[in-house]
C-alpha cells in the first residue's frame, strides 16, 4: 500500500535523479537564487512510517495522529499548551489515536491556537478519521479559531489528552 | 557616479523636487539629455473580454493568511496577466456569468491579525482589476482550506451565496445587481453552496441529504427542505468537492463512487451511481483525492479526477495521476494521464478546444495541459505561496 | 574579482556538492516535503553576467541595471507600465544604465507600483550606483509607494527612459 | 470509525456542545473513558527574566509585506520561544533597556494592503508576548528594507524614537512612560536615528554631517544642530548600519574604513578612522556588505564585520566571511570566521560567554555561533521567510 510519503518521494526521485531529498531540502535550506518562494507541503504520516513517535515537536509523534496544522511545540508552546499570547480555541476536532507505548487508545482534542498569524513551524497534516466540511466535528479543514475571542486568526495547534478510548 | 536621481518630471509636485534636490546633498543632480521625451506613467488594462484560456488561481497564502491573493494567467502565453490582493484566509473569487463582475468575500482584522473584524464583498472591474465596490456582510464568512463551494453565484449573476461557519451554519445573499446584504439562511447541519438555477441552491449535509432553496426575486428564501439520502456519510462519504454538468452535481466519495444529485425536476434526488474505478483498481487503492479533484468539460461530456493510490483517509492527497472518464458512454474511462509532478487542484476551460491547469498546493506554478491530448503545455513558475484552487471558464 | 554571482554559485556547490544548481531549483519547483519556506534572494547581475538584455522579464535586462524589486513585465505590466489596478508612484529613483544595441547611457526613472501586496514574480536586485537612506533620491531600500496615493503596499517596479545621460 | 469527535468538556457552551452533537449526524460521539482526567487548555508564558541568549529575528515577509513578524528564539536549545504579528513593512522592535517593555512600531491597512493606514507603537509584555497597549503616531513611518536605525529608544528607556520618511524626514517621539505621542522633529535631509544618552540621539545627513539632537524631559527638541562634516558621502559613504560603542557608533564605509562618530563630550564629532582590511585585502575586493553587517561585544571590544568579495556596489551583498577585530588594539583584526552559508544580519549578546546569530535574507533560518571561537554551534530551521534583523541584548 503506497503510503503518501513513498509517493512523493517518487516523485522526488524522478524529479531530483540522483538527488536523495534530505540533501535537495539542505541545499534549499541554504538559499536560493532568483527561485520561486517555496512553500511547505503539508507533511503526512503514518504510524507506520516510523519516525520519531516520543518527540512531540515531530508530525510522527503519537498523539497527532489527527493533526492538521503548525504544530505548537515548535512555536513556543507544548504538545498541549499555546504559546505565549495565543488563545486556546474552546471548539476543536478530536481523534483517537494508539500510544504504542501502553498499546492503549487515547481520545485526542485538538485545539487551534488563535490570535496570531500562522507560526509556520512544523506543518503536519495527518488525517485520521478526517471528514468533509458538511460533518464540522470531524472536519480539520476548518479554521477552528473561529470558536475563539481573538477569532480566525490561526498560529498552530495543540494536541489534549480527553480520556481513554473505549471499544 | 554612474546613477544619479531625478524627479519625474511629468508628475512631481515642485515642492517635492525642491525637497528631493535638496536631500541629494553633494550628490549633482544630472540633466537629462533633451533629445527624448521622458516615457509617459502607464498602467495596463485587460482586453474587455478575456480569453477563455484565462484561468485564476486562488492563494490562501497559508503560512501568512492575512496576505490571499488571486493571480490572473493566460495559459496560452503562461503569463501572468494580474493580480488582486484579498485579504485574510482566502478561500477564493467568483466571476458572474457573464464575466463582466468579480465578486471576492474577504476578510479584514484592524491589525493584521488581531483587532476588529471586517467582512466585505469586493468588487473588481474585470477590465482593470481595480476595486469598484464593496459590500459589507456579516463577519462568519466560513474559515476552512479553500474550496469552491465556500460561494457561489446564482446561474443568473445576481444573487452571491456564502458559506458561513461560526460554527454555526448559514449561506449569506448578496444582490449583486443591488449591491447589498440581501440577508442570512440558516442551513442547520448542511454546509458550502452548490447553485443549481437562477433562483435555486443546494447544500451538502452531515446526514448525507442536501438542502434545497429556493430564492424569490429579491434573494429571500421562497421555499426550503431536505432531500432524500444521497450517500452515506458513515461507511462512504462523498468530498465536498463536487463540479457541475449541467442540472447535475457530480460528487465523488472516498472510495471512488461517483454521486450524481440531480436537480433537474422539482426535487433534488440522487441519480445512478457508478465508479471511477474498476474493482481491480480498487483493489490497488486507487482513489481520488485533491483540494479541488474534479473537474469537467461539459460540452465534450468529459469528467478529469485527480488520482492517487493510498489506503484510507488519503481522500485530500495530491494525484499522481489525472483520468478521463466519457460521461455520454456512461463513465467509461477513456485516458489515464500520468503526472510527472503531483497536483491537488485541477480545472478545464470549456472551449471548444480546451486546456487544463493543475496546481498543488506545496509548489508555486502552474501547469498547463491540453486537456484533450492530455499533454503538459507549459509549467508557469512563481505562482503564489500556496496556489489553492483555480477558477476557468 | 568575484561577482556575487559566482559568490553564491560557490556557496551553493559546497551544500549542493555535484547537483547544479539549476537542477537544485527544478527539483525545489517541483515541491518540498516538510522543509521551511524557503523563500528567494534578490536576484543581482551586472551586465558582466550575460543573461537576457533584451528580455525585459528577465533581470539582466539592460534598463534594470539599478532595478530593486519585482519586475512588472513578470506581474501583467511591462518594462514601463504597471500592471492592471496598481497605481504608479510618482517620485522614485533614477539609474543611468548603458544601452548595449546603440552604446548609450541612458537615464531611467524606477517607479514603483502600489495598492497591491508583492507580486512576489522576478524578484531583481541590481545596485548600481545605490546609496544610503541618507541619500533618498539615489536609494533603492526605500518603498517610494510612500509617495503614491495608495500608501505604502508596494506591487512591483517598471522602468521608465528619461533621456540620454549627458556626460 | 477510528475518529470522533467530542467538544472539550471544560470549555464548551452547552449550545455549542448540542449544536455540534446535531452536526455530527450519523457518526456516534464517542465517549471518553472516565479513568482519565481530560487535560486542561494551557498557555505557557516566558520567565520574568529571560536568557541573555535569547534573540529576536525580525521578518518583513517580503512577498507578503502585510504579515510582518518577529521571532523569540532561545540560541543555547535553538528553539522559538515566541511570535509576534507586526502588521506591515516590518521594521522591526526595540526592547526597552530594562527588559520590561517590548516596543513595536506598527502599520496596518483597513483592507490589508489599501484603504485607510493606521501607524501605532504596540506594546507587548515581554512575559506573555501580548498586545498591553497601543500608541497612535502619525502615518508617516518609514519604509525600507528593515535596518537597526529604524527607530530607537533613549538609554533611560524613556523615549521611542521612529525614523519618517513621507519623504520629507522627520522623528516622531513617543514617550513610553505615559504611552503618548509627544510630537514630531523635523530632520531635513537626515535620515534614521541613533540614540547617544538619556535624553539625546543623531541622524545621520546626506551632506555627510549628522544632525543633533537634545531632548527635555518631556520629549520635546531642548536644542538641535548639525556637526560637522563627518565622512565623504560622495567618495566613499558609510552605511546606515553603524553599531553602538558605548558614547561612540562604528559606521563603517562602502570601502571598509571604519569611521566612529564620538559623542562623549558637547559636540558630536568624528573620531580616528582606520579601515577593516589591510592594503592587500582592499586590492582582492574584500569589502563589507550585508543587512546589519556589524555587530559588536563591547565588554570584550570586538567589532564583527559581515566581509565579502565583491566590485562596486556591493555593499548590501551577504558576506562569506565574519571578521572580528579587536578595538582595543586600535582595530587589529583578531579572527576570520569563514560561512559555510551566507549571511546578511548578524548580532552578538552582551554576556560573559556571548553568541554570535546570523540568517540571511534569502533562507528562512538562524545560525547560531560561539562568538568567541566563531564555531557554529547549530541551526535553526524554519524562521519566518525573509529574516531581516537581529535584536540581542
Amino acid at each position: 500500500m503506497a503510503r503518501y510519503d513513498d509517493m512523493v518521494e517518487g516523485f522526488t526521485r524522478r524529479l531530483a535523479k540522483t538527488v536523495s531529498r534530505r540533501s535537495v531540502l539542505r541545499a534549499l535550506g541554504g538559499f536560493l537564487v532568483g527561485a520561486a518562494a517555496v512553500p511547505v507541503l503539508p507533511v503526512k504520516r503514518g504510524h507506520a512510517a516510523g519516525g520519531a513517535p516520543d518527540d512531540e515537536t515531530s508530525c510522527d509523534y503519537w498523539r497527532y495522529c489527527a493533526m492538521d496544522g503548525f504544530i505548537c511545540a515548535c512555536c513556543g508552546g507544548t504538545a498541549r499548551a499555546c504559546p505565549p499570547g495565543t488563545e486556546a480555541a474552546p471548539i476543536t476536532w478530536v481523534g483517537t489515536c494508539r500510544n504504542a507505548s501502553d498499546g492503549r487508545d487515547y481520545i485526542v482534542s485538538y485545539n487551534d491556537c488563535c490570535g496570531k498569524s500562522s507560526c509556520g513551524r512544523c506543518l503536519c497534516n495527518r488525517n485520521e478519521g478526517d471528514r468533509p466540511l458538511y460533518l464540522p466535528a470531524n472536519a480539520n479543514d476548518y479554521n477552528w479559531c473561529v470558536g475563539s475571542k481573538s477569532g480566525a486568526p490561526y498560529h498552530c495547534t495543540i494536541s489534549r489528552i480527553m480520556g481513554v478510548a473505549t471499544k | 557616479m554612474s546613477s544619479r536621481s531625478v524627479p519625474s518630471p511629468t508628475e512631481l509636485p515642485i515642492a517635492v523636487a525642491g525637497l528631493l534636490a535638496a536631500l541629494a546633498g553633494a550628490v549633482p543632480i544630472g540633466s537629462a539629455g533633451a533629445q527624448l521625451k521622458p516615457e509617459p506613467l502607464a498602467v495596463t488594462t485587460l482586453p474587455a473580454r478575456g480569453s477563455p484560456h484565462w484561468v485564476w488561481v486562488n492563494d490562501i497564502v497559508f503560512h501568512h493568511m492575512a496576505d490571499g491573493k488571486a493571480f490572473l494567467l493566460d495559459g496560452d502565453s503562461g503569463t501572468m496577466l494580474g493580480m488582486l490582493s484579498t485579504g485574510f484566509g482566502y478561500t477564493g473569487l467568483q466571476v458572474s456569468p457573464d464575466g463582466s463582475v468579480i465578486a471576492s468575500p474577504e476578510t479584514y482584522f484592524s491589525r493584521g491579525t488581531r483587532g476588529t473584524r471586517t467582512d466585505v464583498v469586493t468588487l473588481y472591474d474585470p477590465r482593470t482589476l481595480a476595486p469598484t465596490g464593496e459590500i459589507p456582510i456579516p463577519p462568519k464568512r466560513a474559515g476552512h482550506i479553500p474550496m469552491r463551494a465556500n460561494s457561489g453565484i446564482t446561474d443568473d449573476g445576481r444573487f452571491l451565496l456564502i458559506y458561513n461557519f461560526t460554527p454555526a451554519q448559514s449561506v449569506s445573499v448578496v444582490d449583486l445587481k443591488s449591491r447589498t446584504f440581501v440577508g442570512e439562511i440558516d442551513i442547520p447541519g448542511c454546509a458550502l453552496v452548490y447553485p443549481t438555477g437562477p433562483r435555486r441552491f443546494f447544500s451538502i449535509c452531515g446526514d448525507g441529504t442536501a438542502f434545497a432553496v429556493r430564492l424569490d426575486d429579491t434573494g429571500k428564501p421562497a421555499s426550503r427542505g431536505r432531500t432524500a439520502r444521497l450517500f452515506d456519510p458513515v461507511k462512504d462519504p462523498v468530498t465536498e468537492k463536487a463540479v457541475r454538468d449541467g442540472a447535475t452535481w457530480l460528487f465523488v466519495s472516498f472510495s471512488g463512487d461517483v454521486v450524481p444529485v440531480e436537480t433537474a425536476g422539482d426535487v433534488t434526488k440522487a441519480g445512478a451511481r457508478w465508479s471511477l474505478t474498476t474493482p481491480a483498481e480498487r483493489q490497488q487503492n486507487w482513489k481520488p483525492g485533491g483540494i479541488q479533484h474534479l473537474a469537467i468539460h461539459p460540452k465534450r461530456r468529459r469528467l478529469y479526477s485527480l488520482m492517487h493510490q493510498g489506503g484510507p483517509d488519503t481522500h485530500k492527497d495530491p494525484g499522481s495521476e489525472i483520468w478521463v472518464h466519457d460521461l455520454a458512454a456512461g463513465g467509461r474511462r477513456v485516458q489515464r494521464i500520468p503526472l510527472t509532478k503531483p497536483l491537488t487542484s485541477i480545472s478545464v476551460t470549456s472551449d471548444a478546444k480546451p486546456l487544463l491547469f493543475g496546481i498543488f498546493i506545496g509548489a508555486p506554478e502552474l501547469q498547463v495541459f491540453d486537456a484533450v491530448s492530455g499533454s503538459l503545455l507549459r509549467t508557469v513558475s512563481e505562482v503564489g505561496f500556496t496556489p489553492s484552487t483555480l477558477v476557468t471558464r
